[in-house]
């Protein structure tokens, strides 16, 4: 179990061959508690990805410093589980291969990987799908693919980018149950970005809104777990709470 | 300019490195000159070629024909690994001759190349184009095949018609592998030539290698050699590594090195 | 167009029934070409033989005994040679293309040797190694090197840099990226790699057996050659091709589909 | 008797063909020896590298041996395959062929003014045609020769890729017959002397003098029996260089008896100086070295002395150029 | 301006490696009007892009017809402007060239396609990074370039699949209303498919709900146009309708 703290973090993305830089994150301070929900809302192209990049060891910040438990950040790591954007499959294994790639690596007998992988497919909703290649799925299914694969790797910090993007409303209501189950279960930390204001309120203890490459502001949750949708999408909190954060979307 | 200049030093260093470890080993063995020459005498006959003006002549004569016969070979294989590449039927019926003669030598087809393309800078260009072709079509055939479906419906559904089509993303879809294929393609080129320069010729590097073999004089034959290798390198860096940089790698279709 | 369509959907049926007809139908007009000009004697005789010289040497030399033989050893020193210099180039091509460092150090000198042919190794080789296996080998391992490096140094370039980042996030060591994402990811252009390297190996192997070899096709046809007779050539050149043929259309192009197309990387 | 094993080296030529006719008809029994024959080499610089490679004890090479000794290579010649020992021309196995409509004629050298022709360069041909063009009374630069291995010669012409071209036998014959309409120029001339020589590194020869002796021999036994037989010798050919056909091989061997002359006489001497001095000249090599160090002559002339009767048919040796003890070579 | 008929529309994968039949489309028979917006809805993995890509002509049917004006569809053509569900934007051209490509297809001039990329790339909100390459746009904003390229060539029918998946609540409303403000204006038949059931209700006239292949049912959306979202989104009709488009997706 971790906890996050990002401060005064910057990125400058450098073309070379234009000779001109883009700023993509421009001062970002952020501290996210161990265990704790935290989903980021913001403008396409606010720098949401960059900072999940940076924060997995993926890309070098230009700026500030990602403290993991206090030891800055260098390079990924498998207690850093990422749900790509670009889902990043690999083209080359099954559904049950991906999946099971993380305890793979973890050294567990085949199957062992196949035990677990076939349990997050099934949570994914994909058990009829598992012997077939990424190129063999449509969309939606991909993306869960990617949610599954990083979920079965039982990482500590979860860094998510749009992970329910191309999911339809019915399979996404329920990954968002699921995922805030695994949540309260396995505690790992979350870092949890989208575009859907419902969503983040519905899942995070705190929303981070991110607006060309600073924190414009923070709104927290303070809504009772468990939360359930057949509950919550008739509640007054709830709605508010998801007005304010969109007002604040709105407004980046 | 001041890391163009380290790139440049920095591409230069091991090839230094190579040539003091050749200094060294030469000196602290006492190689015999017939075995491998010294660096001093591989430089001797460098300054010497180059004051009678023959290592000009050479040079030029086969950049001439190194150019002929790779230009050709690039202006065949590419239009036809597109075409196999897009149309099954096209490539069902390539396929098995292409692969039959791709293993063909250039050496073996002289005598028939001969009777062909008359002898001399026929039979030379078509024993560079044989070693071209081949790897530029393959290479341009899995270019093409590499290129995402959605890419291509795309242009299509855009009203991209078949040269369209073929200008716009076929051609820039493929310039990865194109360009290995033409790096692979261009070295075997220099080997080609120099097996065809053996015949019907009095200038050339390969005939200049040939006579130098004739006589034991390995210090031409290391000179030859090298001179083809930086002949080979310059041509690299200044063409083929450029245009990789501007185009794929900007694109981001591969990453930067 | 009316008539050609009931004939081509038939040619089409035909060839998916016996595959092998597809591989035969378009020599036809190769072999028929070939027996045309010969036989109308556009070039005299010696100098361009029919398919019926060519037959008859086949016929008469697998007879004797010599073309097995020479077959036998051919074959032999192919794999040897290919399989050292695949050994060799897949895990240099993957070093340079992962490794920045190692593409600085190694790059250049590879650029540099490919241009120097086999050929001018030669002289010197023979004097290193004598007239044996290891200089066959040596050449046939640095023909087959080259298009193996190149196409995997591009090959490890091209795979998307997402997923490196996605294995390394799941725990995956240097071991492990190398063996599940970096190889598998360049494969497609690791066969392409394979297919050049190999057709130039057979041409290297030719060229080596002239000089080197007291066997072997490349010995044969040009033995055959220093004594003017253009059949053993041609001969020699259809075997060459018919035995490349197997090997890619056996080996290589079935990896290729269970690889690459069945991903989905690579367009059927 | 124990047999001595020695491992021989030959370049597939016609002019080569003593060293496997003394094999197949048992000559190199007869006198002693086990001998294998390593390989026909394509040229004569592969037999040499196949000497220094260990590949081979003794090889038969021309041209090329200048070449190694002047890079230190320490060959010694120690017997003639193919040449002269009587008189200083020889090359009647060399010929110029033209093809039709290149207009040069038979005959007539001078014709050649102007004219492409293929030599294989650094070798004997090459000395050929620079001698004939200056027996031509022609400049070197007045002629445009191109480099041309000699299998490449006659389709070269065919093609009309040249207009002529010098070689030894079988080419000539081949065009002949092959090429339609091409002329033989001229043939031989004695204007040079052929170069042909067994030849061994020098430590070798040190150690193993009475072997050398038993070779030379052997193959001049054979060389005897070829220039008796010819029509069975050129049979012996056509089993030893493959595609060669029967009527060409018997064209070639009438030629090639007439320099099969294993002896060694100031001839052979002059032949090796004078080929040095004409690439010297040339400038395509820069020095030159003493001919006497590189030809040992005393094994074959101790067989000459001790058995005449295998030279017996050839013309005997001038005394003026004759091999004598304390003999040098002054040019 | 078309009118598009499909009946009885079937597709089957064939799996050659595993001799394994995914059937993708059931049987999907469905009318478009010339002009009319219909929006597509449907659980992950129910066949959506199938259907679309059969009327794009990228892939042939297993059964059935589809019929453009009464002619049989037989492979891509620009009349049929297609938003890729993957972007396939091309890697190797600029936005403003990405979003010119039409134009230039119908040899329009090369400041005439400029005119008119710079055109839907403003709309797309993407002006400041014209001159970039694919690779260095964020997610939201390769779905924007992808749509503006579509937009840009004028199709007669627009086949757009999940196009606003990836963009955040702000932009996906402003791309929401330029959207009906241009089909309004040129009235070209749209097929939109998305996973946002308010989205669909506030675009379309019709709502298509497909369910394992194939029509589940169709709502007909018959609320006033223009249509504006700071008017709809208290607006009992659209909440009514909003919530019966999604009871069906959640049955499906
Ligand atoms: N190339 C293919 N080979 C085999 N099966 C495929 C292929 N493409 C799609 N499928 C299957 O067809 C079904 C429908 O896929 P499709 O992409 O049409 O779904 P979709 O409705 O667009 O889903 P999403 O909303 O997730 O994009 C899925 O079960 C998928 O696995
Ligand atoms: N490789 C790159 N090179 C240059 N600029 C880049 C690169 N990657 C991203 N950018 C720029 O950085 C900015 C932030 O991008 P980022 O991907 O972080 O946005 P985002 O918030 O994730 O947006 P979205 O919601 O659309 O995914 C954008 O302006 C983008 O164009
Ligand atoms: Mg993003
Ligand atoms: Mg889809």
């Amino acid at each position: 179990m971790k906890t996050l703290a990002i401060k005064n973090l910057s990125k400058t993305y450098f073309d070379a061959y234009q000779g001109a830089h883009v700023t993509a994150v421009r001062d970002v301070s952020l501290n996210v508690n161990q265990g704790e929900f935290v989903a980021v809302v913001g403008p396409s192209g606010c720098g949401k990805t960059t900072v999940l990049n940076m924060i997995a060891g993926f890309i070098p910040n230009s700026g500030g410093e990602i403290l993991l438990d206090g030891r800055a950040v260098s390079g990924p790591g498998p207690e850093r589980g990422v749900v790509f954007q670009s889902h990043a499959l690999f083209p080359w294994k099954t559904v049950l291969d991906n999946v099971g790639f993380g305890p793979k690596m973890r050294g567990k007998p085949k199957a062992e990987c196949d035990t677990i992988a076939r349990e997050y497919i099934a949570l994914a909703g994909l058990s009829h799908a598992e012997d077939r290649y990424p190129n063999e799925l449509s969309g939606g299914m991909q993306q869960r693919v990617g949610v599954a694969r990083a979920l079965a790797n039982h990482p500590d910090i979860l860094l998510m980018d749009e992970p329910f993007a191309s999911v339809d409303a019915q399979t996404r209501m329920t990954l968002q149950e699921e995922l805030t189950r695994i949540w309260q279960e396995r505690r790992p930390t979350i870092l949890f970005i989208t575009h859907d204001v419902p969503e983040a309120v519905f899942l995070a203890d705190r929303v981070i809104v991110l607006s060309k490459g600073t924190v414009l502001d923070e709104i927290v949750i303070d809504l009772p777990r468990p939360r359930v949708w057949d509950d919550l999408i008739e509640d007054d909190a709830f709605k508010t709470l998801s007005a304010r954060v969109l007002q604040k979307v709105r407004s980046a | 300019m001041a890391s163009r200049l380290s790139s440049t030093l920095l591409f230069i260093l091991p090839l230094a490195v190579l040539v003091a470890v050749w200094a060294v080993i030469v000196a602290s063995f006492d190689v015999n000159p017939r075995i491998f020459p010294s660096v001093p005498a591989v430089w001797n006959a460098f300054v010497e070629a180059i004051r009678d003006g023959t290592l000009i002549q050479h040079v030029g004569a086969s950049l001439g024909r190194i150019a002929v016969g790779t230009v050709l070979a690039i202006l065949v294989a590419v239009p036809l690994g597109i075409a196999m590449g897009v149309n099954k039927i096209v490539a069902d019926f390539l396929n098995p001759p292409l692969r039959f003669f791709s293993v063909l030598a250039g050496i073996a087809w002289i005598p028939i190349a001969t009777l062909w393309f008359g002898y001399g800078f026929g039979a030379i260009t078509f024993v560079i184009f044989n070693a071209v072709f081949f790897v530029v079509t393959y290479n341009t055939l899995l270019g093409v095949s590499t290129i995402p479906k959605p890419v291509r419906n795309a242009a299509a559904s855009l009203g991209a018609g078949p040269w369209a089509m073929l200008t716009e993303v076929l051609l820039p879809g493929a310039l990865p592998n194109i360009v290995t294929g033409i790096r692979t393609g261009l070295g075997f080129a220099w080997r080609g030539l120099i097996a065809a320069e053996m015949i019907a010729t009095n200038v050339g590097l390969g005939y200049m290698l040939f006579v130098a073999r004739d006589f034991y004089r390995t210090e031409v034959i290391v000179m030859g050699m090298i001179v083809i290798g930086i002949i080979w390198l310059l041509i690299d860096r200044l063409v083929l590594a450029p245009l990789e940089r501007r185009t794929i790698e900007r694109w981001g279709m591969v990453r930067a090195t | 167009m009316n008539v050609l369509l009931p004939i081509w959907s038939g040619y089409v049926r035909l060839t998916t029934r016996f595959p092998i007809v597809q591989t035969l139908v378009p020599f036809i007009p190769v072999i028929a070409l070939w027996w045309i000009v010969s036989a109308a004697e556009v070039f005299p005789k010696v100098f361009f033989p029919g398919p019926v010289e060519v037959w008859k040497s086949f016929v008469s030399l697998t007879y004797k005994g010599i073309l097995p033989d020479y077959l036998e050893d051919s074959l032999i020193r192919l794999a040897v040679g290919a399989l050292c210099g695949i050994a060799l180039g897949i895990p240099l091509g993957i070093l340079i293309g992962v490794s920045k460092r190692a593409h600085t150090a190694l790059w250049p000198v590879v650029l540099f040797f490919q241009a120097i042919g086999d050929i001018a190794w030669l002289p010197i080789l023979l004097i290193w190694f004598g007239f044996g296996l290891t200089t066959m080998t040596f050449v046939i391992v640095y023909t087959v090197m080259f298009p193996v490096i190149f196409n995997t140094v591009l090959g490890v370039r091209s795979v998307p840099l997402d997923l490196f980042r996605a294995a390394q996030s799941l725990g995956a060591s240097k071991f492990a990226i190398l063996k599940e994402v970096t190889l598998p990811g360049a494969l497609p252009n690791i066969i392409t790699g394979l297919r050049n390297g190999l057709g130039f190996g057979w041409r290297a192997l030719i060229a080596t057996e002239i000089i080197v070899g007291t066997s072997g096709i490349g010995f044969l046809m040009f033995d055959a050659r220093r004594a003017g007779s253009v059949v053993e050539i041609m001969l020699g050149m259809i075997i060459l091709g018919t035995l490349w043929y197997i090997v890619d259309a056996w080996i290589l192009a079935p990896i290729e589909r269970a690889t690459g197309q069945r991903w989905g990387t690579v367009q059927k | 008797q124990e047999l001595v094993k020695l491992k021989a080296g030959m370049v597939t030529g016609i002019d080569q063909i003593g060293l496997p006719i003394a094999l197949e008809r048992g000559f190199f029994e007869k006198h002693g020896l086990d001998v294998t024959i390593a390989r026909p080499y394509p040229t004569g610089v592969d037999a040499l590298n196949a000497l220094q490679a260990g590949e081979s004890d003794m090889v038969q090479v021309g041209v090329p041996m200048i070449g190694a000794v002047l890079r230190g290579m320490d060959l010694v010649a120690l017997g003639n395959f193919s040449g002269s020992a009587t008189k200083l021309g020889a090359d009647a196995t060399l010929a110029l062929i033209a093809r039709e409509g290149a207009g040069i004629n038979k005959g007539d050298l001078k014709s050649l003014k102007g004219k492409k022709i293929a030599a294989s360069f650094g070798t004997i041909n090459h000395l050929y045609i620079l001698a004939l063009i200056e027996k031509a009374g022609l400049k070197v630069d007045e002629v445009t020769l191109v480099n041309t291995p000699p299998p490449d010669m006659t389709v070269a012409l065919l093609a009309k890729g040249i207009d002529g071209f010098v070689s030894w036998d079988p080419w000539p014959i081949v065009a002949l017959k092959d090429v339609p309409g091409a002329i033989e120029v001229i043939r031989g001339g004695d204007v040079i002397s052929y170069l042909g020589f067994n030849v061994a590194l020098r430590p070798w020869v040190d150690k193993n003098g009475p072997t050398v002796e038993k070779f030379l021999a052997a193959v001049s036994e054979a060389d005897k029996w070829m220039r008796a037989n010819p029509k069975q010798a050129a049979q012996v050919a056509t089993r030893w260089i493959p595609g060669l056909k029967p009527d060409v091989a018997e064209a070639a061997m009438q030629f090639n008896i007439q320099q099969a002359d294993r002896r060694l006489s100031a001839q052979n001497f002059r032949a090796l100086w004078a080929a040095q001095d004409v690439l010297s000249r040339l400038g395509t090599i820069k020095s030159t070295f003493d001919v006497n160090k590189h030809i040992d002559a005393k094994h074959i002339v101790k067989v000459m002395k001790e058995k005449p009767e295998l030279f017996s048919d050839l013309p005997p040796i001038p005394d003026a150029v004759a091999i004598k003890d304390g003999f040098v070579f002054k040019p």
